[in-house]
């Protein structure tokens, strides 16, 4: 691979161990920066507002003092979001933003609120949390217009429906660029491996957009001309709750058998950016719900009414059709309800479709060799390891 | 458990052709098997103190007083959590592979369900007749260390881990201690001395606890007969007992020369002994694929 | 003298009634889900609709089959579900795992009553996935679920209540097409005043332990209200608790109570109900202490005033309200429904900190508490036990405060020893406190 | 002014039963047993034991208090225990005995730990107590000290030299533990190992204490305490000045004897 893009790719890798300091260098420029932690965050309304909208991550550092905030029982990336918060690691942000989420990141946001002085520097979207019906589609456009508002007294400047139309037509194109990245996967040799895609795609979490796009472009043009590695290894698709911990993914293509990662079905991969916001409607927020109602659902928000079906099941079903993955790794954050109820109907249909698949319980910190003998264990089943 | 060591001095290895070895580094014991021509020569069994220092320790507990030396074991292969920190092996094998192909290779064909409770995890495997593994189940971290709990308990009641499963087969009528993890039922275990329950029936209380708890494990993965127990806690009657009355399933007969925590390092060195051979007949193509070895993940 | 009930077996007979009627009705509907949804829609299908509702059902089978509930347990976690998982779901689900129903009266039923569709709600993001659980492992049963967002205020945020009202309307259409009946907005609109008649009553007489002596106690209050919560839109319902709401108004007037010896008055503020375990409820009734306000009974079938310019309040309102309410078209019956559920304690406590701190504070004064027991529960989503934490901080200074470590129905999840050791410990801080006079 | 009364003080907790004998406010003679499931026969052997080291008989014994969780059950004959305190109530009592200024006492005991306010007189004004996951930390750390083939005060020195920061899941000892095991079998240092598990100890305790407003001058008591290496870390995540009783195991016991009228 020649030098180009693994330059861009390091870029990227630098802003996703030093966001603080990406972040702080936007404001640097005399732009506002708005943190968040549930995607369902309308961006483009925040990024037609001139405000950059980034993405609040954890750290995977051990903080049992979070337990004396919120309750043990809640997944660690609700714990290791507020203790970012109480650690005033993210006290820069010029405010956050936060829409229902499931009720573990709603504490996370209730922390910063409360008691990580963001009471003044807060806004708190209500959203629907069963998306397939009429007035939930009412619902969320009555709640974008709040949240404009709110933005509009913010910025003390109105949002003009132009700058919506360009912050969606900005945000279209990072989902486009994005999708184009993860579409070289598919390939049997691919050019660039799943961990820098999902180091790429961290990343572009945090970034203000058309910096982000420009660096994309680069990186996919240099990507286009460069002949695919040697013998591919096993390929291993990961769908879940969020992982934010780049660990698992090099631990997951740094095994003792060759591996490719060559998917990623969670909320802070596929789900960010599996989707568009249709262009040029007439009315902009009805146009934002349109699109939101596209997504891949989060397994909060996943119930068709009439069957009960989770439509998440639908895109996992097609991405296995698409990359053609030999394993599939399940992974949960430990202690996440929505997340387990959902594994219990992906766990039936792996099986008929006969791929072998394991599960790992995300942590605060992961037990790196036990899921690396779970890999391993995964991967000689494939490979029909036998004496 | 204490460390031990066994050599057939029947067998004599300078007329071996084929010397192979499996290293099973494990979280709570380290454990080492060394096969002549595929026959059964050597083994032992050490506790573990960091698995580098306690994997070279098992092997030359196995190698013993005899004039077998390392290097003249033609293929080592190494399993268990530990096993990337095993310098002097040829290859890695991971304990859910080598448990399959130990099971089968002692209890034969009909073995479909392995039921692997080392002193760190807990694992179910499912595998063909030809001790291939299909499908594994990990433990949840709530029922991470029920091996090792067991010893801590045996401290607690001031018995020895190997008195406390015959002990616990003394009572069949007991107050119920919780069965989610260990750490309840220990603690609930210690409060029951509040309500003065006599010592055996906690101490049978707390194995109904743990082997409850792993049966909804071998549950959840489903269980296919023929079903076979390995691992250090296979040797407690206790858990044994409870396991087979709640799952309402009987395993095959533990072999008695055998003991199940050695189950899998044999499977390593049955893997030990295929790979060699493959490798003299050079036929293997994956073989480059799996030398490579682990490369240590970024810092933390 | 305690003072006994006389309604009591009535509440017992009707509760199992519900129950018995859903299980072996020969012909009619058969519908379950969470009873934190609007059940009046149901009845606009005609009388024969017999409900079940997940929570009290779970609590009623772990009460009255607590070894069955164990196994149930047992068998949820080998179907699958998680290990952290609420444990009233884990107990719904295993019964249609072992394909048998536990039901009040203290019989056991082979075979599940398959239902003919399920109407819930979404207060936590887990109320649908278990009823989702439930349809998948019935070969697909049809269900609804009514996204009623919750939150501080609610019942007065014209955009809630008409996303309510909207999902409720669009739901009436799903039932007529799903069923095949027609809907008669008669029948609805009658069982829709019967629903928010009851849950006034409910309001009113958990109001009256402002009282001194407390007329009732929360193992009495916990026993009454699951009526209100199974089936709460029957005429039968409403005379129960008006009836009710009388004899515990007279036991007011003559300064009587089931627990006459209240030396010290007690909040609760928690799902699970560890306190009603034989020891701890020794150990508080041997300090006379009573818990005499719960958030839990009182919030999950009560309605009260609520927020009145930024304070909360516990008084209840006049139920006559109910009876002068104009409901002559469905839409004005819908809206009335929707503001009743979205005024309930426990749905506007679970999305907005401060309305439980109001509430918290509220109970306190308007109760005259001399102890505030909290009690989060390990695996429930919507319990508020993060509100819980907080509220150790703001209350520990200011009235004895002990927070159990508990559970609802998994018992193995629950800290019995040290709920021993907290409760003896919650007595004498509330003699250290009373005699200190601090 | 009448010969000072020779008392007993006896803390029956659920891993370790402890006795001591103290004459006014002088400490003659103390020692320790494992409970080992057997309360009264570990009372018994700890009274006696205590007894003979202060070079005592049975009978020169005005008066046996007992305290811990299982003090009911020290009151079988032949022990003739004349009062039992509550352990909360003995361990205000004990710390402010062996320490004059002290007004909160952090107890790390085998499987429970507490924290207790209390006023200038040793009345308890306040207490915390841990959640059932937090049960056990006394037992885990002498089963990871076990595990890596150290005694406790062992495993607490070679924490003291580490120098990297891991960290390892915070939710009980079996993750920790898990966790730690894991760690090992990384490769990591143990030393950082051992240093991981001693936070994670305190941050379970310090994470608890904060429920309630710690007023100056905390102390800290039970088994536990006599580790530097959790120390270090309890001052880190209180981030306030905290002292180490001397007989940290024996707060319970002596504030029993000091809850019987003892120590004038």
């Amino acid at each position: 691979m020649n030098k180009g893009h693994n330059a861009i790719i390091e870029q990227f890798r630098h802003i996703t161990e030093n966001p603080h300091e990406y972040a702080k260098s936007l404001q640097g420029k005399g732009r506002l920066v708005a943190g968040y932690m549930c995607t369902h965050v309308p961006e483009e309304i925040l990024y037609g507002a001139g405000i950059i909208p980034v993405r609040i991550l954890s750290a995977h550092v051990s903080q049992a003092m979070t337990r004396s905030y919120i309750h043990e029982t809640y997944c660690s990336y609700s714990h290791d979001c507020a203790y970012q918060g109480l650690q005033n690691h993210y006290d820069y942000l010029d405010l956050i933003v936060h829409s229902s989420s499931c009720i573990h990141m709603a504490e996370a946001y209730n922390v910063w609120v409360r008691f990580a002085g963001f009471q003044q520097k807060s806004f708190l979207m209500t959203f629907p949390h069963v998306l397939y019906t009429k007035p939930a589609r009412g619902f969320m456009v009555e709640s974008y217009g709040e949240l404009k508002q709110f933005i509009e007294k913010f910025v003390k400047k109105s949002i003009s429906d132009d700058d919506i139309e360009r912050a969606i037509k900005v945000y279209n194109h990072t989902r486009r660029l994005l999708k184009r990245l993860w579409e070289f996967l598919r390939r049997d040799n691919p050019p660039i491996t799943g961990l820098e895609v999902a180091t790429v795609t961290l990343a572009a979490q945090v970034m203000e957009k058309q910096e982000c796009n420009q660096m994309l472009e680069e990186l996919i043009q240099g990507l286009e001309a460069e002949p695919g590695k040697e013998s591919s290894g096993v390929r291993l698709m990961v769908t879940g709750s969020s992982v934010d911990d780049l660990r698992v993914f090099d631990l997951i293509e740094h095994l003792n058998y060759s591996t490719n990662l060559i998917f990623i079905e969670s909320c802070t991969a596929a789900r960010y950016f599996w989707y568009e916001v249709p262009e040029d409607r007439p009315d902009k927020l009805e146009a934002i719900a349109e699109g939101s109602i596209g997504r891949i659902p989060c397994p909060a928000k996943d119930t068709v009414p009439g069957t009960g079906e989770k439509k998440r099941l639908r895109f996992i079903q097609q991405f296995i059709q698409d990359f053609k993955p030999d394993g599939v790794i399940l992974v949960y954050q430990r202690f996440c309800s929505p997340q387990a109820m959902d594994i219990l109907a992906v766990k039936p249909i792996l099986n008929m479709l006969g791929i072998p698949w394991t599960e790992l319980e995300l942590d605060t910190t992961v037990p790196i060799t036990q899921f690396g003998t779970q890999l391993e264990a995964l991967v000689e089943i494939i490979k029909r390891v036998e004496p | 458990m204490s460390e031990h060591a066994s050599i057939d001095e029947q067998l004599d290895w300078t007329k071996a052709k084929v010397i192979v070895a499996g290293v099973d580094s494990g979280a709570v014991s380290s454990k080492a098997v060394i096969l002549l021509d595929g026959k059964p020569y050597a083994s032992s069994y050490v506790r573990t103190r960091t698995p580098k220092e306690s994997a070279l320790s098992a092997i030359n507990a196995a190698l013993g007083n005899t004039s077998l030396k390392l290097e003249n074991i033609h293929y080592l292969v190494a399993t268990g959590r530990g096993r990337t920190q095993v310098p002097f092996a040829h290859e890695t094998i991971t304990e859910i592979a080598c448990g399959a192909a130990g099971a089968v290779h002692i209890w034969g064909p009909s073995v479909r369900t392995v039921l692997d409770i080392g002193g760190e995890s807990c694992k179910v495997i499912h595998c063909t007749e030809k001790g291939r593994a299909t499908s594994f189940l990990w433990n949840d971290k709530c029922a991470a260390g029920i091996g090792r709990y067991m010893e801590t308990f045996a401290d607690l009641v001031q018995k020895e881990v190997t008195e406390i499963g015959n002990i616990a087969l003394q009572s069949d009528q007991f107050p119920k201690l919780s069965d989610f993890c260990a750490v309840y039922a220990q603690s609930e275990a210690l409060d029951f001395i509040r309500s003065k329950v006599p010592v055996e029936q906690i101490i049978a209380a707390y194995h109904y606890a743990m082997a409850k708890r792993i049966s909804i494990l071998v549950g959840r993965a489903g269980l296919k007969e023929d079903f076979v127990i390995i691992g250090g806690l296979a040797k407690n009657p206790g858990i044994m007992h409870w396991l087979e009355s709640i799952l309402n399933v009987s395993r095959l007969a533990p072999q008695p020369e055998w003991d199940p925590a050695l189950i899998t390092a044999l499977g390593a060195a049955l893997f030990a002994d295929a790979f060699y051979k493959r490798k003299q007949s050079d036929t293997y193509h994956v073989q480059e694929d799996q030398q490579k070895r682990i490369h240590h993940p970024g810092s933390y | 003298m305690s003072y006994t009930l006389t309604s009591w077996s009535d509440f017992k007979n009707y509760q199992s009634t519900c129950y018995r009627n859903y299980a072996y009705a020969p012909e009619g509907l058969r519908c379950i889900g969470s009873i934190w949804s609007p059940l009046a829609p149901l009845k606009g299908l005609g009388d024969d609709v017999y409900i079940i509702g997940g929570e009290p059902h779970a609590a009623s089978k772990a009460g009255t089959f607590p070894e069955e509930a164990r196994e149930d347990i047992a068998a949820s976690e080998i179907a699958g579900l998680g290990f952290h998982t609420c444990s009233y779901l884990k107990l719904f689900v295993a019964e249609v795992v072992r394909d048998k129903i536990g039901i009040t009266d203290g019989t056991l039923k082979e075979g599940y009553p398959k239902p003919d569709l399920i109407w819930t709600t979404n207060l936590c993001n887990l109320h649908s996935k278990w009823y989702q659980e439930v349809s998948r492992r019935l070969g697909g049963i049809p269900l609804y679920p009514i996204d009623v967002i919750g939150g501080g205020n609610a019942e007065k945020d014209p955009k809630i209540v008409n996303y309510v009202c909207d999902q409720m309307e669009e739901g009436i259409g799903w039932l007529e097409r799903v069923t095949g009946r027609e809907f008669s907005d008669e029948l609805f609109i009658k069982a829709a005043r019967n629903e928010i008649k009851v849950l006034v009553l409910w309001g009113n007489i958990c109001a009256l332990n402002m009282h001194a002596p407390a007329p009732l106690d929360e193992r009495r209050l916990i026993a009454l209200f699951p009526p209100a919560m199974v089936d709460r839109t029957t005429d039968e319902c409403v005379h129960l608790y008006e009836a009710l709401f009388k004899e515990v108004q007279h036991m007011v007037e003559i300064g009587q109570s089931v627990v006459p010896d209240q030396r010290y008055r007690i909040v609760y503020f928690g799902l699970a109900h560890t306190y009603g375990h034989p020891e701890m409820a020794r150990i508080l009734r041997d300090a006379g202490a009573e818990i005499v306000a719960s958030v839990y009974t009182f919030g999950t079938a009560g309605n009260f005033r609520g927020l009145v310019n930024g304070n909360w309040s516990w008084k209840p309102i006049d139920p006559a309200w109910v009876d002068e309410l104009d409901l002559s078209t469905r839409r004005d019956a819908l809206c009335a429904l929707a503001k009743i559920v979205l005024g309930w304690p426990t749905w506007q406590g679970v999305r907005s900190y401060w309305a439980l701190e109001l509430m918290g504070r509220a109970m306190v004064k308007e109760f005259q508490a001399d102890g505030l027991l909290l009690a989060p529960t390990r695996t429930c989503e919507t319990d508020f036990r993060n509100g819980y934490i907080a509220m150790q901080r703001i209350f520990k200074n200011e009235i004895p405060t002990m927070e159990y470590d508990t559970e609802t129905v998994d018992v193995r999840k629950m800290d019995l020893p040290g709920a021993q050791r907290k409760t003896e410990l919650f007595v004498h801080l509330m003699e250290a406190h009373k005699k200190g006079g601090a | 002014m009448k010969e000072e009364k020779i008392l007993a003080g006896l803390d029956a907790g659920h891993v370790t039963t402890k006795a001591i004998i103290i004459k006014g406010s002088e400490i003659l003679g103390y020692c320790m047993v494992p409970t080992g499931f057997d309360v009264a026969a570990a009372a018994q052997t700890a009274l006696n034991d205590a007894l003979n080291k202060a070079g005592m008989s049975h009978g020169e014994l005005g008066g046996i208090a007992a305290t811990g969780i299982f003090r009911d059950l020290t009151q079988a004959p032949p022990l003739n225990v004349t009062q039992a305190v509550p352990d909360y109530a003995a361990d205000a009592r004990g710390a402010l005995f062996l320490n004059k200024n002290s007004r909160t006492v952090i107890d790390m005991g085998g499987n429970i730990q507490k924290a207790i306010r209390y006023d200038q007189n040793g009345n308890f004004l306040d207490v915390v107590q841990n959640d059932k996951c937090a049960d056990g930390l006394g037992i885990f750390y002498t089963t990871m000290a076990k595990a890596l083939g150290l005694s406790e005060q062992e495993l607490s020195e070679l924490a003291l030299q580490s120098t990297e920061n891991l960290s390892i899941a915070v939710q009980c000892a079996l993750s920790a533990e898990s966790d730690a095991i894991d760690l090992l079998c990384q490769g990591r240092d143990m030393a950082d190992v051992a240093d991981a598990v001693a936070r994670f100890i305190v941050e379970r305790v310090a994470d608890m204490c904060t429920y309630m407003s710690l007023t100056k001058e905390i102390v800290v008591a039970g088994g536990l305490a006599k580790s530097q290496a959790l120390i270090k870390h309890l001052l880190g995540l209180l981030n306030q000045d905290v002292s180490v009783l001397n007989l940290p195991e024996y707060v319970g016991a002596i504030g029993a004897v000091m809850s019987y009228g003892g120590g004038k």
